[in-house]
């Protein structure tokens, strides 16, 4: 049987942390393939609902990364992000939806490195947390409406 | 009020002075200080030099050894013993792999969390707030207030913010009614455990800061560890061939300072055990 | 009450409102909203511990709208209900006449909403202690078994949406369930359905929820919705500093701190 | 049904090399919608862009996602391509699979599906693109520059002789700054003043430059293209225009002994004041903290004298708003103190000082007219010690950086006091010579060989006073590590270069980046070392990093070209990514229910009301409107809407899901 | 770094990167001693850099490693925060071991190790005896004649050393202590 591949989704702002993710790369900073990146604009942009979907989707592990505080380039985007993240975290640990499956995290545009190392021990945590099979269950259930 | 205490071998032979002056001043300010039960040798400079282990293990036992007495706070008076407990603390606290060893052969329990004092941190806190009441007469001297290497080094553990010109030892004395000199050598090393080794190393850096000192005016050396006092009184002579000349300024103890101030005879403070005639006098 | 009903007439009879919204005798033994237009109905009118709906709701019902300003009868929860749809601008002073009836069921009137705010000072929203312990066991069981506990919880749910009839606060016309453009929730009531739709719901009542229980009251399957939402206005009390419905006092999820403390970011 | 045309560069081998880019593309082309998938060595480049092209007219494309580098690096290129061929440029998106995939991992299947997953998200996220027009932003040809040294009159001036208005704030009385300190300046030991002077009365005069010292930032909004600035006029108590500049206020202060922030605290200066003779405005400015009056409240010496009655104790700090189109900042450095030297003796030595002091003991218009003369005692020192690297490189002192100007200005100090003091020795210790520049190395040497300056390599532990005397125990690191004392009469240290007190705040209100020493960050190390992330606010001099006098004039005539290249324009094109409120069929006409939740939480206040109403008028509804002038597109509103009535165009709902959709179902 | 380099050992023993040093030569110019050292501090630093067998054995049969008082001064004023008294003890460690004292340390090795034997022997320090066996070890039978009855007849020697009771734990504390004394 062949090692679990996490599979992790990284909801990144354009302006800080996926520009970080672009100096990872210049600075040719090698980490783990299993997150791939969605650009938004602002992690204020960051719809909650989005996140549920990529856990009904199959997503085992989720990032969430922006500006660090005062550095948002829209003033306070991220602000907002982190108080609907303080309350939505809550709710989600309230259910029972793993809250140690969302990282979020602040990366500069200058935190190459860091990237790199939010993007590997998250892919570890995932790994110790093993596939979300709980999630999965509720999300196929609607295959399993489909095969009857 | 009782505190614990760890004299250290010094004060129970070479240095007696300063452990007669510093209970004397307890006893008077109603303090009393409860030796560890049984402690051993700090180890000193021999075993940092030839065995990590034991470095670090002869003073553990003392520490664990305070804890089995109950005692929350410890004053060592000595500053090489001083800075041996507090740096094997840190130690243990940063090394949790040699802690458990050390617990391991010591057989006793380490929480390892008792609060060090050392003699300045111990008079700032119990008598500088009671000065008013128990400071008779003032010590009407320029003094040269030395720490030396031990108090304040490794600066990253000691943590005095002013490690290069600490002011501790000298605002104390201030407060004795004395004036401490502003001079170059509060922290040079005074030659330390080459005492009896290497004599003649004793003589030319304990030289260089008792000359500094006499130059700027001195009255007396103040200081707070034993090796310094030992190498800046008792081996004077060494000093001297250095100088080339002969000083006769005094090498006290700060404890010997607050007893002359507090009234306590100079037979009682162990001022009489000098080498080095003791000419301070307060007008009572 | 009669004190009340008085009010309530002379307000029809002057014309100053069009309609009463209050609580009047239902089929069996319940108690049912009643829309009194005429003079003589106000009688009709009554108050006791059966009438827990939040009758805030009708107040952004274009049906109502229609009848004209109405005046409302309104207890503690429909009070509070009253100043938050004010708060995001349903309500306006002009727009209604409010009937207050105090713990003690006595008439209370406020000449402004502004008023009402103040009246709230005095009575404080507080999550029962039983809440409390309920949601803190909740918490303490391992995630996976929380996680299966709702699961459990929400199975019965067919999607009737009477919380959402039942809520004053979701007045929108058109729920974002009923988008399409995406589909952001699957319609069907299985359990990914039903999941998706009660933390969406809750997450959008949080920081604004009054905490008067009407969707726990209305749903036919007894799901304890109301749970959800008590938890986050504990979230929202301890992380954002007290909470309460405000007119001035910027939504605690639509403002924010620049110091806002959390563990979590990394 | 849309067609897709999917376009993969290898980049070189930059891609190719751990991606399987054939693969990649041949997936491409297997999925729903695309209509045409292909490789290529290098897209951006000519060839390749014509690929784009071509296909879009042969195939009819709809939509292109180009599968190459960062789209912070190209998108421009590849819409702007795409818009050639007759497509609407918003209708392209980048793939990327360099800096996210090819360059962080290593060749293997798995870097290649992530490849693949990543093109297959884009081609979703365009099936949902829509055609947009970019938004027209007018620009305001005005400019702010925030700092009055050589690094903001540079920039100034060239601004202003480009034919644009320039605002310079200077928060000092006078511009000139750290320039109009210095004595000499090297390779050339030509007077500082000399040269500097004449461009500050050319700033005072030129017709296109307003310029307001004793003023600070407050606040700065908007963006590129329309910046509203507001500035604090700190009051003078003085009135400009009364005042003729005589100085007979000065000669009668009470209070003369202040010292002088221009001579760095080796000279006094009264409490109403101009900072030095050459100060331009030449006219003074009372300091509130110093001044008898307003301490005391009695005094007025200066009023009484004043022959026009200029001086005006009442006067209140005032606020102004303009409107600018760019900023430059050129807000400079400051050096770290003596007091920040323990072994140093804590500045407690009167005679160690900084080199800035020293610049003003060998400055003609210095405290000593120019002699050197130690601070203590006004003797002159016949062995003076210079360290440098004083706090540079130093991790336990927080400043691991190299100050870069030190080694250079020590060598002229070196020189400068064994031009003026003869028979006297200087000693200089050093780490490394670093005199990379147009004649610097040579200087150096001259300072050694010809005006025999003694160079020890290595540091000096302490310096202790003794008898008069200040005993310097260093190292000759060369002489197998021999320790070196020197009884000295003076001391200089080349003490680090750091960022000025407050840069972090004006950095956060300029909402631009700053490094971990407070120094500003520009937007590429490289290619962008005058940009910074923020578009339209540009930098000069050394509050990017310390620097020298030419390197900070190029860099400032450099941020004046890219202000003057902005002004070229009359509007500026602004990506048209911003939120809209959405519009339906009646009697709906939109699902916004008029929360106003998404006003509350705007950061641009973009989001004000529209009232929907009938023919006769009557309102019907009342709903947000986003003011696309306003909206930067952040966003945030759009995650807040409860009934998804308000969405941002190229981050659309529809965009967003379907790229999460797509991104994970690849099995 | 190679697992045989002393510089690697030092990386593990001390937790200090040698490697960060970069020779501005502070420590030495600080030290107290540097002027009787053969090897200073900063060039001790460097031969620990260069990896070369030589320099590693020249470092340990080097007097200055003995010389060294931990006055922590070096430590203290270090650019790089390099713990050398740190290195220093581990250098003496290894010196021991690989019996390379320097002869002219002799007299300082058996002073500590004079010191170490009436601690293990009493479990304090009996100034009296320290000084006899030292003499003994060292054969400096003729130093300190002057000062030592000065010593008696101000109280500051006792004849007799003072023991603690429980001499077991600290025998265990001793035990395979390899201080190779004796």
């Amino acid at each position: 049987m062949t090692e679990f591949e996490p599979k992790i989704v990284a909801f990144v702002c354009n302006w800080c942390t996926y520009a970080g993710a672009d100096l990872t790369g210049t600075s040719r900073i090698k980490y783990a393939q299993n997150v791939k990146i969605i650009r938004f604009p602002c992690t204020g942009r960051i719809d909650f609902m989005l996140l549920l979907k990529a856990f009904s989707e199959g997503a085992d592990g989720i990032i969430v990364s922006g500006c660090h505080p005062n550095d948002c380039h829209y003033t306070s985007g991220n602000f907002h992000a982190r108080r609907r993240w303080i309350t939505f975290r809550g709710l989600l640990d309230l259910m029972g939806i793993d809250v140690r499956r969302i990282q979020y995290s602040w990366v500069s545009a200058a935190e190459g490195a860091k990237w790199a190392d939010v993007v590997n021990s998250t892919v570890t945590t995932i790994r110790e947390l093993g596939p979300y099979t709980d999630y999965a269950k509720v999300a196929n259930y609607l295959e399993k409406e489909a095969n009857v | 009020m009782k505190i614990g205490f760890y004299p250290g071998c010094s004060l129970t032979g070479s240095s007696r002075e300063y452990n007669e002056s510093i209970l004397a001043i307890s006893k008077k300010a109603g303090i009393e200080l409860v030796e560890i039960n049984d402690w051993n040798c700090c180890g000193a400079t021999a075993a940092h030099n030839l065995t990590k282990e034991l470095s670090v293990s002869l003073p553990a036992r003392n520490l664990a050894l305070a804890e089995k007495d109950g005692m929350e706070e410890l004053v060592v008076p000595c500053a090489a013993c001083y800075n041996r407990l507090v740096m094997t603390q840190h130690e243990l606290n940063e090394n949790g792999g040699l802690k458990a060893l050390i617990a391991d052969k010591l057989q006793m329990p380490l929480k390892n969390n008792i609060k060090i004092l050392n003699v300045l941190q111990f008079l700032e806190k119990y008598f500088v707030p009671r000065f008013e009441e128990l400071i008779k007469y003032p010590l009407a001297y320029d003094v040269a207030c030395y720490y030396g290497c031990l108090l304040v080094r490794p600066n990253k553990i000691m943590k005095d913010e002013r490690w290069e010109d600490p002011m501790s030892m000298d605002s104390i004395m201030q407060k004795l009614g004395a004036n401490a000199l502003d001079w170059s050598f509060k922290t040079e090393c005074c030659g330390a455990g080459f005492s009896v080794s290497k004599p003649e190393i004793v003589g030319e850096l304990s030289g260089k800061i008792v000359r500094n000192a006499v130059d700027r005016g001195a009255k007396a050396i103040v200081v707070a560890c034993p090796m310094c006092h030992s190498n800046l009184d008792m081996r004077r002579p060494a000093i001297e061939s250095y100088l080339k000349r002969n000083v006769d300024v005094p090498v006290i103890y700060i404890t010997e300072a607050i007893a002359l101030a507090m009234g306590i005879t100079s037979k009682e403070a162990g001022i009489n055990r000098h080498f080095v005639p003791v000419n301070l006098t307060v007008n009572r | 009450m009669n004190e009340l009903i008085k009010k309530a007439a002379s307000l029809l009879e002057s014309g100053a409102v069009k309609v009463v919204i209050g609580y009047g005798k239902g089929s069996t033994d319940r108690t049912q909203a009643i829309f009194i237009t005429k003079v003589e109905d106000c009688n009709q009118l009554i108050f006791d511990s059966r009438c827990i709906q939040n009758l805030a709701v009708y107040l952004t019902k274009a049906e109502i709208k229609r009848m004209g300003k109405p005046a409302i009868m309104a207890p503690l929860p429909v009070l509070r209900s009253i100043v938050q749809l004010a708060a995001e601008n349903q309500l306006s002073d002009e727009s209604l006449v409010v009937l207050g009836v105090s713990p003690e069921s006595n008439l209370v009137e406020f000449e402004s909403l502004a008023a009402i705010e103040s009246y709230l000072q005095e009575h404080k929203i507080e999550i029962d202690e039983k809440y409390r312990k309920i949601i803190e066991e909740i918490k303490s069981k391992p995630v996976s078994e929380r996680f299966q506990y709702w699961v459990k919880e929400l199975e019965p749910c067919f999607k009737c949406y009477a919380c959402r009839a039942a809520c004053p606060l979701c007045y929108c016309t058109r729920c974002t369930v009923e988008s399409n453009q995406p589909q952001w929730i699957p319609v069907a009531s299985h359990q990914l359905g039903n999941l998706e739709w009660h933390v969406m719901r809750a997450m959008h009542l949080a920081g604004r929820c009054t905490d008067c229980e009407a969707c726990y009251h209305a749903c036919p399957m007894g799901i304890p919705l109301h749970l959800l939402n008590k938890s986050l206005l504990q979230d929202v009390e301890e992380n954002f500093g007290s909470y309460g419905p405000s007119l001035n006092k910027a939504n605690s999820l639509s403002s924010f701190n620049p110091d806002d403390k959390e563990s979590f970011i990394r | 049904m849309s067609k897709i045309g999917v376009f993969i560069c290898h980049c070189g081998e930059n891609i190719s090399a751990t991606v399987d880019v054939e693969k990649v593309a041949e997936a491409a082309g297997k999925l729903e919608g695309v209509e045409f998938s292909t490789d290529y060595k290098y897209m951006c480049s000519d060839p390749g862009q014509t690929i784009i092209k071509q296909m879009i007219k042969e195939k009819g494309l709809t939509g292109v996602v180009v599968a190459a580098c960062s789209p912070r690096m190209h998108e421009p290129t590849f819409r702007k391509a795409c818009a050639e061929a007759g497509m609407n440029q918003y209708m392209c998106e980048m793939a990327n699979l360099r800096e996210h995939c090819s360059w962080v991992h290593d060749k293997s299947d798995a870097t290649t599906q992530k490849a693949i997953d990543i093109v297959r998200t884009l081609v979703e996220k365009v099936k949902h693109n829509k055609p947009l027009q970019p938004i027209k932003v007018p620009i305001t040809k005005k400019a702010l520059v925030i700092g009055g040294g050589i690094a903001g009159i540079q920039a100034s001036l060239d601004i202003a002789n480009a034919g644009h208005q320039v605002i310079l704030v200077e928060k000092d009385p006078s511009i000139g700054g750290h320039m109009s300190q210095l004595s000499e300046t090297f390779p050339t030991l030509d007077c500082s003043q000399c040269i500097l002077t004449p461009r500050m009365v050319e700033v005072a005069q030129h017709p296109n430059i307003t310029l307001l010292t004793y003023a600070e930032l407050e606040k700065l909004e908007g963006s590129i293209g329309s910046f509203k600035a507001t500035i604090r006029k700190k009051a003078k108590s003085i009135d400009e225009k009364l005042c003729t500049g005589c100085g007979l206020c000065t000669t009668k202060c009470p209070n003369k002994k202040i010292p002088s922030e221009f001579n760095a605290g080796l000279g006094l200066r009264t409490a109403i004041y101009v900072p030095f003779p050459q100060a331009v405005p030449n006219k003074p400015v009372i300091d509130k903290e110093n001044c008898t009056y307003y301490q005391k409240g009695k005094c007025k010496l200066c009023e009484k004298t004043c022959p026009t009655g200029a001086i005006r104790f009442d006067q209140e700090d005032e606020l102004v708003e303009i409107q600018v189109g760019a900023v430059v900042a050129a807000t400079g450095f400051n050096v770290m103190k003596t007091s920040e030297f323990p072994e140093y003796g804590y500045g407690k030595y009167k005679d160690v000082i900084t080199g800035l002091q020293f610049e003003r003991l060998a400055s003609a218009s210095g405290p000593t007219l120019g002699e050197i003369r130690r601070p203590s005692d006004g003797k002159i020192p016949e062995k003076i010690v210079f360290l440098a690297c004083a706090g540079s490189r130093d991790p336990a002192k927080g400043k691991p950086y190299c100050s870069k100007i030190c080694c250079m200005y020590t060598a002229k100090h070196a020189m400068l006091y064994q031009h003026k003091v003869h028979g006297g020795q200087s000693y200089v210790f050093y780490m490394d010579i670093r005199a990379a520049g147009k004649n610097y190395d040579e200087f150096t040497r001259r300072a050694i060989v010809e005006d025999e300056v003694n160079y020890i390599r290595g540091r000096v532990s302490k310096i202790y006073e003794e008898n008069g005397k200040l005993i310097v125990k260093g190292v000759d690191t060369l002489l197998n590590a021999k320790p070196v004392e020197i009884e000295a009469d003076m001391v200089v240290l080349a003490s680090a270069g750091v960022a000025n007190p407050g840069s972090e705040e004006l950095a956060q209100k300029m909402h631009i980046s700053y490094d971990a020493y407070n120094f500003f960050a520009e937007a590429h190390p490289k290619l962008k070392p005058v940009e910074t992330n923020t578009a339209g606010i540009f930098l000069a001099g050394a509050c990017q990093a310390p620097k020298d006098i030419p390197e900070t004039v190029s860099q400032a005539s450099g941020a004046a070209a890219k202000v003057a290249i902005l002004f070229s324009q009359d509007e500026l094109s602004r990506d048209p990514a911003i939120a809209v409120v959405n519009r339906c069929a009646p009697p709906l006409f939109s699902t916004c229910v008029g929360c106003f939740m998404c006003a509350t939480a705007c950061p641009y206040q973009a989001i004000g009301e529209e009232l929907i109403t009938d023919r006769q008028g009557n309102v019907i509804k009342r709903v947000a409107k986003v003011n696309p002038g306003l909206c930067q597109g952040c966003g945030t509103c759009v995650a807040f809407c409860r009934s998804k009535s308000i969405d941002i165009d190229g981050y659309t709902n529809e965009q967003m899901y379907s790229e999460v959709m797509a991104l994970l179902n690849n099995d | 770094m190679n697992k045989e380099d002393l510089s690697f050992k030092v990386k593990q023993a001390t937790n200090v990167n040698v490697r960060e040093c970069y020779q501005c030569g502070k420590c030495t110019a600080g030290c107290p001693l540097a002027e009787q050292m053969d090897l200073r501090p900063s060039v001790i630093m460097r031969m620990l850099q260069s990896g070369d067998e030589q320099d590693m054995d020249n470092v340990l049969r080097s007097y200055s490693i003995w010389l060294c008082l931990t006055c922590e001064t070096c430590y203290s004023r270090c650019p790089m925060e390099l713990d050398i008294p740190k290195i220093m003890d581990y250098l003496r460690q290894r010196s021991l071991v690989e019996g390379k004292v320097n002869s002219k340390a002799r007299n300082i090795v058996s002073f500590h190790k004079s010191f170490l034997n009436t601690v293990e022997r009493n479990g304090r320090l009996h100034e009296m005896g320290l000084i006899l066996e030292y003499k003994m070890r060292s054969g400096k039978l003729l130093q300190d004649m002057t000062t030592a009855p000065g010593m008696f007849t101000r109280g500051k020697l006792s004849i007799l050393p003072e023991h603690i009771k429980d001499k077991k734990s600290l025998s265990r504390l001793f035990k395979n202590q390899d201080k190779n004394s004796k």
